[in-house]
């Protein structure tokens, strides 16, 4: 009679299933914010601490001013396990609550959920990562990508690199490695490298490391070992990061030529090779540690009140400031569109004209209590969905993340043609892509 | 007591071999086409449509794609996600060379590419057997994941190294990328599939299935009643590709919108052999019951403790679903090892002789 | 021509021209082959004494690491912990046997290797829940496992051996020995080689079929312990450590599912194989060609040698 | 479409001969310079002890070995190796000592399986099973609903072969040979295993098919009775060589096979 439970146990479960999905009560008189992060599965590591970061800023901004201008904030975490398949359910999922922005935190779900967003009126805040071309907001209105694309953050190290060398046309005849995840994320990049090795004269090496492969890099680093690259690039993420690091101490190369990209500078990245990792280099646009008032906010209004599943240890690592730092810009869209519309239950379409107006002056960022967090947002507009911020290079000293050089500018004039470029050609290649039919604020 | 086929007599072969011999499956099938191709589409919402019937119609393809490999013919494959992919790439250089054809013509057609590469990747299925053949497939599974992104041709030196889909049309009608609606999308996959799976039940109940199931079943008996081996297997392999290629030209065109090499990863392959298995190796229908489950799950889950009003974390229910559907595949395979579809089976059967034991 | 030389000769002269560096790409090539034939080394022990093909063999390795640094955290001094892993892969085994090979048994092949993909997930789970799913780092120093590296100065160069690498293979080289000792000298094991044989001839030993799972599926979960110490200290400990582990597979085809000797020598092909693949041919298509490269050797290998390495030449009656 | 040289044979002519071989695993010798031939239209038994070597005289007929040595002369046509597909082709049809079925499949399947070599449309009308292919399908399924009532077998058309009893898959593995229309067939112990009463019904079908369509059978035998009563020549193997050959009569009376089954020392 085992056949008798399980279809009395399927027509109760498909019953529950149906009335579920029927049943989905709409929030009133608050701001939908839905995250979608990824706690589970192979780039857990990242994952983890950023969707912490993300999540404890709103709530805070809940527990202490109450939401924002007055109105509470409704955090929905939705789990993609940085799968695409999943990120579109979450979307989908999460597109019938309204939601006034989605944080798709993975490049591929972006990338998937792009051409959508203009149809449902939904802003999409990918935050330094995605598509680098969404920054030019006549062919994405809907996209942000502040405060740098990974073409900003290339430039940032060379400007780097070219101090230390004494110059860019220094690296005339040398060497330059770049290790990178085998995917849309690392590929990204290259164009630009390959602009750079022609005008200044130094040869690329490659090095990809398939998504299979991320634990098991010896035989890469070997060939590293052989070309003896001047300088490593790296851009890396989840379980590939902590495992290159481990190899470059390896082969002896010197750590403090291997520079890696903002994703590749969590803590749990270099701390698995410890004192082996001393000198490694990171790029990074917001402030570590915990010594910032909005931080012990947190740690007062959420953390120790049991309202967070964050360790108390973790707070302040990079990726978890990074989150924070993630959420203070939708956090200021929000009020921004408030403030635009006068409305204090703003939309999606509202929130989308907050972010292209977002500004956020060395002021307002002591006034959000978190001083010197991040380098000035003045660039965002109606044109330029990302603004090109600046970074700072941080270094890691054996236990923890140190600044070690003032705010970077990116070559701006180098990245923005090839941005127009990118986005011209995805257009093309996605014809028909609508014309951009929102209106640009006067304010901006 | 509904449920009778006394009475009903054939009175040819053809309608003793059709694929609904009795009046109430008959009637039960055009009743859920009705209510697929018309209720549907009128009241579904779009959550429904983009990630529950869409993507359930989808995985069913290809779960249907690997049945026939695996369930009727007897060869394991772990390469679905690869021959998926490349059904989604070929789809994709289609649109950008024939960018005014139908676009349904173009996803069908992709199939192509994908039963080629599968034949090719079928060659040692004659010498190699069981679990060496399915390890033998993760190399296909792997080198074209890798190829999928060192060929940027396939994506159009996109620097995203994605695909991107475009909107295209068929008969005026945008059926692809973001300006297409859910109900379009749906209404041209349910198509697809059903008549796709029209043809694949043709197939197995006719001389080419036959053939499959033998050289499943016993293949040197197969060899000595005339059955060429190599020839049927390679045809398996061509077939079964062919269904996987149009399933992955669907999931990027008709359901995510975009693609890259990681959506057709080794986890895409498993997910699609769970499918089958759960469903029931060598049943068609088995492979949209194991879609609906492996699939449709996890959804219910996410959403039953909201359902109770309990709050948990993303991350925890995510942890649990692992968890839940891990101990549910034990528990089907333990409570009925040849699948939903044996259990549909033994269903029909018991409501037939109802209210008699026997 | 060009690209004939860059494949026929060009390899070939750089191995002499820096021979420092060959050699260190062969000991890389051996260290990853040793684990790789670790992790298949368990699918043999599962696989020889009772059929069942165990993908869960992987996520074993990461649980059994897991346990082991998460009890640490918790306070639990190493080496105590180091015991309480190994109790819990005993639980494990118990578990396994009772919950998943019992009802199933005498069913197909297929249907246990889809119950052992069941396993995966909820471990997959289970470790999750329990231990959370940031990846951790290996106690190495807890366990006195060594650190740092060796540099041998030869062939003018160097040739780094790091401390750990040695201790996996001085580890791994052990547990064949114990394991050969095992199935060769005691009773259990000489049943379990009965029960490769033949199920009947098992019972006749005196030994039931259902201790002789759990001995496997427990000496497999040690094997995994082993494993994922070994491959956390190389890189962390996590999830996706999992992925890793179906290089074992290629392993077993080489060398045969049912083969002890097959799994280790299997194994150091396809990890030297593999590295001086990607070393030397490996920037001709662009590099990262490991993914793949190890199934190709073994498929091509197979074409020759269907029945791998050490298996028997397989002749088909009926 | 036959090849040329396969002439038709004429009944009483030979209908397939092996000329000189042998065939061995390794270092063992399952089969030394046998010769022996089947005229058209015969029963002609196979017998011996166990390991004589009878099984894989069958297996080298229809091409499922390579014998090492020697020749087999099959409708006028001489090769040293006979592919399955061409032996199957060439209409040699053949049972197996342990039931060698689809198990998967129903009884109507299997024998309609047999008729793969005589269906022609492609995959195309396949695909529609539609027009051609669902003519030709209902053709052919006449054809076996002929032989299901030959063999009284209506009643478990529909079974999975698995679930028959071992009597019935017998019989449904010689329809799957009768569909395939064969010259020749081979029956490999076609009554092992069985009772008294199933035993008699099976040698009247062999019977039958021998009249009946005349069809040429070669089969291998255990029960001395049936063999002499079925058969109209006897081959004797033992250790792989042959022993003795000629009518059931001359046969009973070699001393070598006497001392073979009475188990003389040697």
């Amino acid at each position: 009679m085992r056949l008798k439970y399980l279809v009395l146990g399927a027509a109760v479960g498909s019953l529950v299933g149906a009335s579920v999905l029927a049943s989905r009560a709409e929030a009133q008189e608050s701001i939908f914010v839905p995250l979608l992060t990824y706690r589970t599965g192979p780039f857990a590591g990242s994952g983890i601490p950023i969707a912490n970061g993300m999540h404890d800023y709103l709530a805070m901004l809940n527990e202490r001013d109450g939401g924002i201008g007055g109105v509470k904030l409704v955090i929905e975490e939705c789990e993609t396990g940085y799968n695409n398949a999943k990120g579109v359910e979450c979307y989908e999922a999460v597109k019938s609550k309204k939601p006034v922005v989605v944080n798709p935190y993975s490049t591929g779900i972006t990338l998937a959920i792009i051409p959508k967003a203009a149809v449902d009126k939904i802003p999409i805040l990918s935050m330094a990562y995605g598509l680098s071309a969404s920054a030019v907001g006549n062919e994405f209105p809907w996209i942000f990508n502040p405060p740098a694309t990974y073409w900003d953050g290339l430039s940032m190290m060379f400007r780097y690199i070219g101090g230390k060398e004494g110059g860019l046309d220094k690296l005339k005849g040398k060497t330059i490695g770049y290790i990178y995840f085998d995917g849309g994320y690392g590929l990204e990049p290259i164009p630009l490298l390959e602009q750079f090795a022609k005008d200044y004269g130094f040869t690329v090496k490659k090095y990809p490391v398939p998504p299979a492969e991320m634990q098991n890099q010896s035989g890469l680093w070997l060939n590293v070992r052989r070309d003896r690259p001047d300088w490593m690039i790296m851009w890396g993420w989840g379980a590939m990061n902590p495992t290159a690091v481990k190899e470059a101490a390896k082969i002896n190369y010197p750590m403090d030529k291997f520079i890696g990209i903002w994703w590749s500078g969590g803590d749990d990245d270099a701390r698995p090779a410890g004192a082996d990792a001393k000198g490694y280099l990171t790029l990074n646009f917001n402030g570590v540690g915990t010594n910032y008032p909005a931080i012990q906010d947190i740690v007062k209004t959420v953390v120790d009140k049991g309202k967070s599943q964050t360790p108390k240890d973790k707070i302040g690592e990079n990726l978890y400031n990074r989150g924070v730092y993630n959420s203070v810009l939708i956090a200021e869209a929000i009020r921004n569109a408030q403030k635009i519309t006068g409305k204090k239950v703003v939309t999606g379409e509202d929130v989308r004209r907050g972010f292209e107006s977002l500004k956020i002056s060395a002021a307002r960022w002591k006034e959000l209590g978190l001083p010197e967090f991040g380098a000035p947002i003045e660039a965002v507009s109606c044109t330029d969905h990302n603004g090109h911020h600046a970074a700072y290079m941080q270094q890691w000293d054996g236990t923890k993340w140190v600044k070690v050089s003032d705010w970077i500018v990116p070559m701006k004039e180098k990245v923005r043609p090839l941005l127009e470029a990118a986005a011209k050609d995805y257009v093309t290649k996605n014809q028909p892509w609508p014309k951009r039919t929102e209106p640009c604020d006067k304010s901006t | 007591m509904f449920y009778r086929e006394a009475g009903q007599y054939k009175t040819s072969y053809a309608a003793d071999q059709a694929l609904f011999p009795i009046l109430q499956d008959r009637i039960g099938i055009a009743a859920i086409l009705l209510i697929a191709f018309v209720v549907v589409p009128l009241f579904a919402s779009d959550f429904l449509l983009n990630s529950f019937l869409i993507p359930i119609l989808v995985l069913s393809l290809a779960a249907i794609g690997l049945n026939l490999l695996t369930g009727y013919t007897g060869l394991l494959s772990l390469g679905t996600g690869g021959f998926m992919g490349v059904g989604a790439f070929a789809c994709y250089k289609l649109t950008s060379i024939f960018p005014d054809a139908n676009i349904v013509l173009l996803i069908v057609v992709s199939g192509v590419a994908s039963a080629a590469v599968g034949s090719v990747f079928g060659l040692p299925s004659l010498r190699i057997k069981g679990f060496y053949l399915a390890v033998a497939t993760l190399a296909a599974q792997f080198f074209l994941s890798w190829c999928f992104i060192r060929i940027p041709w396939l994506y159009n030196y996109n620097v995203s190294a994605a695909i991107e889909v475009p909107t295209r049309t068929a008969f005026g009608i945008p059926v692809t990328g973001p300006n297409a609606t859910s109900v379009t999308r749906y209404l041209v996959a349910l198509s697809i599939v059903v008549a796709m799976t029209w043809v694949a039940s043709n197939i197995v109940r006719g001389r080419i299935g036959r053939t499959w199931m033998a050289v499943r079943d016993m293949d040197i008996a197969a060899e000595l009643i005339g059955i060429r081996l190599y020839r049927t297997k390679l045809l398996a392999f061509a077939i079964s590709s062919f269904y996987c290629g149009v399933a992955g030209a669907m999931l990027a065109f008709l359901w995510l919108g975009a693609a890259e090499s990681e959506s057709f990863n080794i986890n895409q392959s498993f997910l699609i052999l769970f499918m089958v298995i759960i469903g029931g190796l060598g049943s068609i229908m088995g492979s949209f019951f194991g879609a609906m489950l492996i699939w449709g799950l996890p959804i219910v889950l996410r959403a039953a403790p909201e359902f109770f009003g309990v709050t948990v974390r993303a991350a925890t229910v995510e942890h649990l679903q692992f968890m839940v559907v891990g101990a549910l595949i034990i528990f089907f395979l333990i409570v009925e090892p040849h699948g939903l579809a044996r259990l549909w089976q033994i269903a029909k059967q018991k409501l037939r002789v109802w209210p008699f034991p026997y | 021509m060009d690209i004939l030389y860059k494949i026929l000769i060009d390899p070939f002269l750089q191995m002499g021209q820096a021979p420092d560096l060959f050699v260190q790409t062969l000991w890389e090539g051996l260290v990853a082959g040793v684990l790789y034939s670790l992790i298949a080394l368990g699918f043999v022990l599962i696989f020889k004494a009772s059929g069942v093909f165990n993908f869960a063999q992987g996520i074993m390795m990461v649980f059994a690491a897991l346990t082991l640094v998460g009890l640490h955290a918790k306070g639990v001094p190493a080496f105590l912990a180091l015991a309480l892993t190994v109790v819990v892969m005993l639980v494990l085994a118990i578990g396994i046997e009772r919950l998943v090979l019992r009802p199933l048994v005498n069913q197909p092949d297929i249907i246990l290797f889809m119950a052992t993909f069941g396993l995966t997930y909820f471990l997959i789970g289970l470790g999750e829940v329990i231990f959370g799913g940031e990846p951790k780092t290996m106690i190495t120093d807890a366990l006195y496992l060594p650190r740092g590296s060796y540099e041998w100065k030869a062939f003018g160069g160097f040739v780094a051996f790091q401390k750990i690498d040695i201790a996996a293979v001085i580890i791994a080289s052990v547990m064949v020995a114990g394991l050969a000792v095992f199935f060769q000298k005691t009773r259990i094991g000489r049943a379990l080689r009965a029960v490769a044989d033949s199920h009947k001839a098992a019972l006749s030993v005196g030994i039931s079929l259902e201790q002789i799972w759990v001995i496997v599926w427990f000496t497999a979960g040690i094997v995994a312990l082993a494993t994922g110490i070994m491959w956390g200290a190389r890189s962390d400990v996590s999830f996706a450590l999992q992925i890793l582990a179906l290089k074992a597979l290629p392993v077993l085809i080489l060398g045969g599912f049912t083969s002890i000797p097959g799994a280790i020598v299997g194994g150091v092909i396809i990890g030297v194989g593999e590295k001086v693949g990607e070393f030397y041919w490996g920037p001709l298509l662009g590099s990262g060609i490991e993914s793949w490269l190890a199934y190709v050797i073994a498929l091509v290998f197979l074409l020759f040698r269907p029945q791998g390495l050490f298996g028997e030449r397989i002749i088909e009656r009926i | 479409m036959r090849a040329p040289s396969e002439k038709d044979v004429a009944a009483g002519d030979v209908l397939l001969a092996v000329e000189d071989v042998s065939l061995s695993f390794g270092g063992i010798k399952a089969i030394r310079d046998v010769s022996f031939d089947i005229r058209k239209g015969e029963i002609r038994a196979i017998i011996g002890p166990n390991g004589a070597g009878k099984t894989s005289m069958l297996n080298v007929i229809n091409g499922f070995y390579t014998p090492q040595q020697g020749r087999i002369r099959f409708k006028g046509k001489t090769r040293s190796k006979m592919r399955p597909y061409d032996a199957a082709r060439g209409g040699i049809a053949r049972t197996f000592q342990n039931v060698a079925l689809f198990r998967g499949m129903t009884a109507l399947d299997n024998i309609m399986a047999g008729r793969t070599l005589k269906m022609h449309r492609g995959l195309f009308w396949q695909m529609l099973r539609f027009g051609p292919a669902l003519r030709e399908e209902v053709e052919h399924r006449r054809a076996v609903e002929e032989i299901i009532d030959f063999l009284h077998i209506e009643h478990i058309r529909k079974t999975p072969v698995g679930r028959l009893p071992y009597g019935l898959q017998k019989r449904v593995e010689l329809g799957r040979a009768l569909a395939m229309e064969p010259d020749l067939l081979l029956l490999d112990e076609p009554m092992a295993g069985m009772n008294l009463e199933e035993k008699e019904d099976m040698s009247r079908f062999v019977l039958d098919v021998n009249q009946h369509f005349g069809t040429t059978i070669a089969l291998i035998e255990h029960d001395m009775g049936v063999v002499m009563d079925l058969s109209d020549r006897v081959v004797v193997l033992e250790y792989g060589r042959k022993i003795a050959d000629g009518t059931p009569d001359e046969v009973k009376k070699d001393q070598g096979v006497i001392d073979a089954y009475l188990g003389v020392a040697h």
